[in-house]
């Protein structure tokens, strides 16, 4: 039944009497329309310019404020379902409470003062102060940014990324952190890691920044660095500073209930679309494109993953399914909307089989405890995922290379153009350094401040209990 | 009064239930369990860490019964019970000195 | 990436065949713009105004039906999680259903009577009957509530606002009540309440309505007076009515999972944004502020309560989080479109701090029995929020208030205009009155016609199995 | 505070710094708008039709990118929670995995063929080759299917409609197939049901294609026949071909978390507006009424089903309430964008009371094995609804049919016009005829090679160990 | 020493524990039981499929006491769980010959 | 034969379970369990409401053995689950007059 709506009859009466009503509400003078009207054509041209980019903007924004409302599932919901459904039964708050803190405590220190450090412009490593506590962040646009959308819909759905980012780490030391040194942690890791790197990728002046004429420019659609990476080699640190969970990997730790986490990886996959097609910062074709290989990435990397499990148990799992979809949602994000969608697929694909075996393997080598695989996961899938990008970006999906005369260039290595791929590495590389270096010094600090582990007795009796004074399941009733 | 502990497969409640009140008993208390035994488990994956599970999910009754019931009830519980496979379970018998009923505070075999 | 989009180069060819379809398909005549074309300048401007009248409504539209849907997530599953997350395992079901019935329920009353009673044009205090069975409710919009999206959008959207309302009030009379008379009792409740209120604040000639000219302009942007005042002062005189359930408060009456709550509380935070933003009834730059709004307020207010906790009992707790985050959210409602963002933070904080006294100490002063708090948070929230978005309003934000000439005059305490705060007082007052006195009638009626409260053994078995004959949790299988 | 923001004083300026914005980076030689433009008028109007082509483009495409996501959601973890919920715990994760694996498996499928033998043009029965791997499906719009979104849009529109119609089978052979074959067979099935299918209801050249000429024109807003019938047709010839249950009907098999269940109900009827009102394509004023006709038909459902049970067994049970609502989506799907808000209250109620009939009587007649009730509530509701489309149709709500001079034609059976009853009897019997016999050959193929049935030591062990090697809630921990 | 099982209704649980620890009693251990006796159970609807549950939640205590004060707690228990009503539940008493308390390998009563 | 009941901190589970495998045991039950001893509890909140939880996550063993290996057992037991703390939980054994293995109806030790 497709096209009917094209063919209504009393659509056009509607169109009509919506424009009068925009007229009348929207547009001074707008009596000047009735057809006694004396205004010239070029004012009622000028009215109907700006009225079309209203139109325009106000699209946009709907979609932004979807998406941003998506990427705020991500985690809540979201993520603490996924990570909450992986720890014991004793840990089961803790674990949610740690991504829920994320969104309580980063929209503050956003509105004070990361959006500034971020966003404003600055020196090509971090932005200055002239937004703190949103100072200039209003209804007008930042045509830097996203020229058709109110410039606070940028500012808050870039803060759902900033909440994201840290509640990511929080895998890797799950089950035995102090959730007051974990607040502290990710809070001013959010200063020193993520806002850097996000003005380094996206802000002004940014090192990194590929559209806004940055030293380095690094692809980047939507955070594989700039979130993934940062996270997931923090993550790695975290494991390998805080040291294993009492028992591991001797005792049985298998995830409390799957089931949670199978819907928190669902939410998480719709979710992504608020988070990568969001990122074309409008609802044109290239957030389709962005949708599109979002979900193919997906799709196939999940299909990798559980290939890889049929291959060495002779059976998939509902929780390799499940990674391996997030695995590929991670590779994917950094290049979203630059490839086309059987690139999306080989992406996943790849990112599948490789986070497999980062998890399954690699982890098991090194012995380290990144409890439930945010380095194996978001790091391993991330720093991939920026690479492929160098390699799969399409000057035909997305030309954001031009000559002088304004010819479309190559983008990636398969156009030829493989110098992309070293700078892919210099933005995964400055990121696995910040993130490293600043995890580091942030963890010794608390270290030796407030101390970042739980007793062991509080660790064998939960979190839930000792952290949070509550169970996740009162076993009387 | 005997108690008979019975550990069965999950599968097989409804039919050894009602084999039981068959045999004439009144009440069956029944307790989720876990058991080990020559039975061997089975392997589970979870992100490549592999876990030999040998704690199979059981069923447990028990069920006080006068002394001369004992050998019918066993007959019932082993007649709906049994498979033949290697897990069907065990049943296990113990004296009990005294029964009494909360409600009234009967004691003894009437109170069962 | 950014700013792609805009570089795009065959956008433009896109453009220019979006047009021809939209041309072919749309426009009357459309053949008429083909560069031969003899049509008149005027002509292909009236159609063009048109067009992008069309291109708004269409943004506009989106927008809404997003939030519709979001709103009515709210409710199911977000309200339904949170709250039967919160009693015992015997009373899930009976929990979920109380909401579910009101999705059911108030949708066809609202079809019938309610919309009609709410939103026809009709005396101060209650709507009149031209709009029953819908009649009149189509696609021309009704320029005096919403100008640019079919009047149906507005009637679909404003159902899922009268959804929720009652089905709050299950809050606080959780564990105890008939289905039957829970059921009959709502619906009444939403014709002698609900509508009215509705009708006041937000209906033409209503009373309160401040944007439509009422007697008492009262500032409630997206239902603080008309949602969670009402229905939370109707809870209150609920749980004091019912009385108390069987061995509160000595037994042990923990909530049966505080997962299912978190995950509710985050669903409820994702769908208000619909809620709130979705209330600007445009896509435009207001949307976006009550959404600033509504995220800042329910972090700060998360904060608060944990923090009260953190001090209180020495740690802070994921049932404190996730209420400190309904509370801030029911104290932004009414708000959300009248302050900046650092206005909601302190909105938020201020509820956090207010909700948590009233649930943890004054609750138990008086001793009542609000199960859930429907009381404690929605009317302690609600009407703390009316009162401070008098003194938080901004004209720069929203400028409501004009003087003849159209100079902007301030809009709350803060900017001089204390007398908006008594204006708040009025509607908060008006509210109050009206919910108490017919939550009152109401009860007294069913009391004696069909009973409110299940039998003693029925309560201590569960109204899961005794008013549906169902378990929440099969323990065999 | 409605409409505060069409009061709004800067916005004006917002518009013009829009439309400047818009100009600088949208429209080459944008310049030529400054006072000082030499540009004709005729440039202009030109530029700004575009710009109102592409803002109405932008609008719609928000709205259906919402859609695609909400639809996923449907399967994912929607429909995976609904059914999850109501098997024995020992299959919850089998039963999850099977809705995922479609997520993962079709979407390849899509990508690689299935989209093409769908809606590329071919024959009357099946679509060609020419976009296999996607080929041609880009940007630009295709305004045979829809003239204002990019055609890669509708395509993974679409394919969230293919990923959830075989996962709705799933529901009649659970706790008993093997993940291999049921993987397999879905795969296949889709190929030779599901393409033809929504190839003849919605493709060019389409046999059933109401809106472009086809032989036998049945109307199918969203998929009554596409969707439901085919998945619920085929599910019952799985039931019948695969047996019964061990044990089943004696034994205990009550659902193991009726909760999970409401969850993915309520899950469901949220994203059940973007497969309806998104099945406008648009975000106009029919999507309004898709999306009212929806929530409508849902809501009367409910009711319908809880009153039936009600009257039958003394008490409305959560799991009825929630059945029924699932089946008023599934009836009112065919029907959203054709009948008025009373209508589709009408077939609600119809379909709740016919759907419980089906479920509770016709089934237990039959004896036949359908687990979850997929044939009972889709293969029967839908049915239903197809029919009752044809009866309730309204030209009112969507003029579709139209004589030579454009007159509007009665659309339905009210109207006078019966004989288009007629016209969705054909294809109902179509849709009955494929899936049946498509579902017999391929299940008869599978049988014989790769076998469809788990051992029953399997089945009596459960699904999620030896399907898959995991346990959905670990005991232990 | 005497092992006292009590089946009580899951309502009572906090009253008789209390009423045991009044009665002297340092330890007690609960379990999680469905029941099945005079008490009938309820009818459950899954789209309309009818289930008579006949198993209904019980809680299971066991305690160990000293034989001087078996007949105290006995009374404790039966005091704080009785309804009066069909369901109220059971007591057993068993010996136990030997106790061990596993921190510090005290034996007999004084391991109680 | 005598029932040997074990009362354990759940986090001891598997180390329990690998000594009295150790020890010669053939099969084990095992069931959640909750307790109240001298260890103390610990306080929850909700919503300012203080609930002290004085009912711990314990896990019971049930073994029944041939009277030979009970000191054995109840060695291996109390040597894997002491941690010395409060809590560690205590050792009952009964008596068992028969046992029947389900599977093949064989009766006594053997069956064990
Ligand atoms: N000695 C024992 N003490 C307590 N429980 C036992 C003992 N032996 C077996 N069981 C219980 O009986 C179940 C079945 O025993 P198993 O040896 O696996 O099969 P079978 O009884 O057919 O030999 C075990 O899982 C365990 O729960
Ligand atoms: N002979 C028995 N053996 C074991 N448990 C029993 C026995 N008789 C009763 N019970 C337990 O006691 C509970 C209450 O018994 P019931 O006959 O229902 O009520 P009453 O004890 O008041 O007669 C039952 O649910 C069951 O758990
Ligand atoms: N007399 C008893 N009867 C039954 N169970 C007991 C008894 N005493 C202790 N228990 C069980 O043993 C557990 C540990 O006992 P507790 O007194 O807390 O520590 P400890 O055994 O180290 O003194 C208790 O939680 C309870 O489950």
């Amino acid at each position: 039944m497709r096209r009917f709506p094209r063919r209504f009859p009393f659509r056009l009466s509607i169109r009509l009497c919506l424009l009068l009503a925009l007229a009348c509400c929207c547009l001074p003078g707008a009596f000047a329309q009735t057809p006694a009207s004396p205004a010239t054509m070029a004012d009622r041209l000028t009215r109907v310019e700006a009225a079309a980019a209203d139109a325009k903007s106000s699209a946009d924004n709907a979609w932004m404020l979807t998406s941003s409302a998506l990427v705020l599932m991500m985690t809540g919901p979201g993520l603490a379902l996924f990570y909450s459904g992986l720890v014991r039964k004793k840990n089961v708050l803790a674990t949610m409470m740690q991504s829920f803190a994320m969104i309580a405590i980063i929209t503050v220190s956003w509105a004070f003062l990361s959006y500034s450090l971020a966003f404003d412009s600055g020196s090509a490593f971090l932005g200055g102060l002239h937004h703190i506590f949103l100072k200039g962040v209003g209804a007008a646009p930042d045509a830097d940014y996203a020229a058709t959308i109110p410039l606070q819909t940028y500012m808050v759905y870039q803060l759902m990324f900033a909440i994201i980012t840290p509640a990511l780490i929080t895998g890797a030391f799950a089950e035995r952190m102090k959730f007051s040194a974990m607040a502290l942690f990710l809070l001013l890791w959010s200063f020193l890691v993520y806002d850097p790197m996000a003005h380094m990728v996206w802000g002004k002046n940014g090192l990194l920044n590929a559209s806004l004429g940055g030293r380095f420019p690094t692809l980047d659609f939507a955070g594989g660095t700039v979130v993934h990476v940062t996270s997931g080699v923090s993550a790695l640190v975290c494991a390998l500073y805080l040291g294993k969970r009492l028992g591991y990997p001797k005792e049985h730790m298998a995830p409390h209930s799957v089931v949670l986490s199978f819907v928190g990886a669902c939410l998480l996959w719709v979710g992504w679309f608020g988070f990568n097609a969001g990122s074309a910062l409008s609802a044109g074709s290239l957030a389709t494109s962005a949708f599109v290989a979002t979900h193919f990435g997906a799709a196939a990397a999940a299909l990798g993953w559980m290939a890889a499990e049929w291959f060495k148990n002779g059976k998939p799992s509902a929780l390799g399914g499940i990674s391996g979809a997030v695995a590929g949602l991670v590779a994917i994000t950094p290049a979203a909307g630059f490839v086309s969608p059987m690139s999306a697929l080989w992406i996943g694909l790849i990112a599948g089989f490789f986070c497999y075996l980062m998890v399954t393997r690699v982890k098991s080598w090194f012995g380290y405890d990144d409890s439930l695989d945010a380095f194996g996961v978001h790091g391993a899938g991330g720093t991939l995922g920026a690479i492929l990008t160098g390699v799969f970006a399409s000057s035909a999906v997305n030309p954001i290379f031009k000559d002088a005369k304004g010819n479309v260039l190559p983008s990636g290595g398969l156009e030829g153009n493989w110098h992309q791929v070293l700078n892919q590495f210099v933005g995964v590389a400055i990121a696995w350094i910040l993130a490293a270096v600043g995890t580091i010094i942030l963890l010794k600090l608390i270290d030796v401040t407030i101390g970042l582990r739980v007793t062991a007795d509080q660790e064998a009796e939960g979190l839930d209990i000792t952290q949070h004074g509550e169970e996740g399941y009162d076993w009387a009733s | 009064m005997q108690k008979i502990e019975a550990i069965i497969q999950p599968s097989k409640l409804d039919a050894v239930k009602d084999a039981v009140l068959e045999a004439g008993v009144d009440g069956i208390t029944i307790i989720e369990a876990r058991g080990h035994g020559r039975q061997k488990g089975h392997t589970e994956f979870y992100r490549g860490r592999e876990y030999t599970v040998d704690l199979l999910p059981k069923i447990k009754l028990e069920i006080v019964v006068p002394d001369e019931i004992v050998d019918k009830v066993v007959q019932a519980i082993v007649g709906a019970a049994r498979t033949g496979k290697i897990g069907d379970g065990k049943i296990f018998i113990s004296p009990i000195t005294e029964a009494i009923r909360i409600r009234n505070d009967e004691r003894g075999p009437t109170a069962l």
